[in-house]
């Protein structure tokens, strides 16, 4: 499968999606992890506030951009939705090209893209308001 | 022909994020005397009736029927319609 | 563990090391897999040679400087030596950084560094040679 | 004072991918009257002593110790040695 695209409830657990494809030389794997401060403040987790189905299928349009883009051999995504605790992987993008070149320069601009298009956001859940 | 086809007609809009916290809802309902009505102006009518919102609409972005949609388009309020704002996800 | 270098015998088979630091926000993991074509003919596997224990030291060399430069929070290096067979891996490098763009650039400029100095070298195993 | 330690010095550089290939040998030896030379008298003479090197050798680097020496830095016979080409991992 050459584009795949998935919102999961909590953590990524697993160890995502592997991409083996017959001429790609190149798999890139971005895993984003939640961090214990957030604007400065100490936080115990994110919570993701997710707009189904547009995020879905605003990630799967914009993979299929950077897929056509930079000559893709395939991408993976991984989202999560709901609580994610501090440590735990929260997002997931892995991308299988001929060359290395070309999957770090489609993940940057996957990700850069993504802040500004997929309707996702993210709710600190602070230390000191429990 | 439906009960609710008949003026106002009221266009609902999901809200998301931090503007949904401002507003306090997570559906703002906009009256319109039309069916359909340009983006542009379904923005505007939405900051009037809800001065809230007002202050962070200039990032924001309409989306009918789960994608977004350019100010000179129409949209219907039998569409799924809503207000996205600064997205963080990642 | 904040840098380690191996190098292993046959293709990279076990998923490498997860790098969990605690303000890590970016883990990014390269796999570079072996192509079915090598100067435009058909291969059936690479053969490394690893000048040892000169590859292992300018590996490690290496990732301390880049981890200086680029204030990486951890690095791990994964290299074959040997018989590696199209489509297996032989060389896997994970970057853990707070941000995205210092992990991304780092690998770059790893990878890039590493095709200059570290003294190891591909001999293709074609397929019409048998 | 051991029983190598009379001129003439066996210099023994390690080879490498392509280049050991061309030579015929993992490991060239190079006949010197000093126990201790410069990197770039090292390859000058390795060169004259191997012609099938010579080639390549202008993309080479000496490795001393197993760590890349410098043009003008002294290499002694005892040193363990090696001529690094190109190089292609990854």
């Amino acid at each position: 499968m050459k584009i795949t695209v998935r919102i999961i409830n909590g953590p990524l657990t697993d160890s995502g999606q592997v991409l083996r494809m017959p001429d790609a030389g190149a798999v890139v794997c971005f895993h984003g992890i939640v961090r214990e401060l957030e604007q400065g403040r100490r936080i115990l987790a994110l919570d993701y506030e997710v707009y189904s189905p547009m995020a879905e299928q605003e990630l799967q349009r914009l993979a299929g951009e950077v897929v056509q883009t930079h000559g893709l051999a395939a991408i993976s995504v991984d989202h999560s939705r709901g609580r994610v605790p501090v440590g735990e992987c929260s997002f997931r993008l892995t991308v299988a090209s001929m060359h290395r070149k070309a999957s770090l320069t489609a993940m940057d601009e996957f990700i850069d893209r993504m802040k500004m298009d997929v309707p996702i956001w993210k709710h600190p859940i602070f230390a000191e308001d429990r | 022909m439906t009960e609710d086809n008949i003026p106002p007609y009221v266009f609902r809009v999901l809200l998301f994020g931090p503007i949904a916290q401002t507003a306090g809802t997570t559906c703002a309902e906009v009256m319109i005397e039309q069916p359909d009505i340009l983006v542009e102006q379904l923005i505007e009518t939405l900051c009037r009736q809800n001065p809230g919102i007002a202050s962070s609409v200039r990032t924001c972005r309409i989306a009918r029927n789960h994608a977004f949609a350019q100010d000179h388009e129409r949209v219907s309020f039998r569409d799924e319609l809503a207000l996205i704002g600064m997205v963080s996800g990642g």
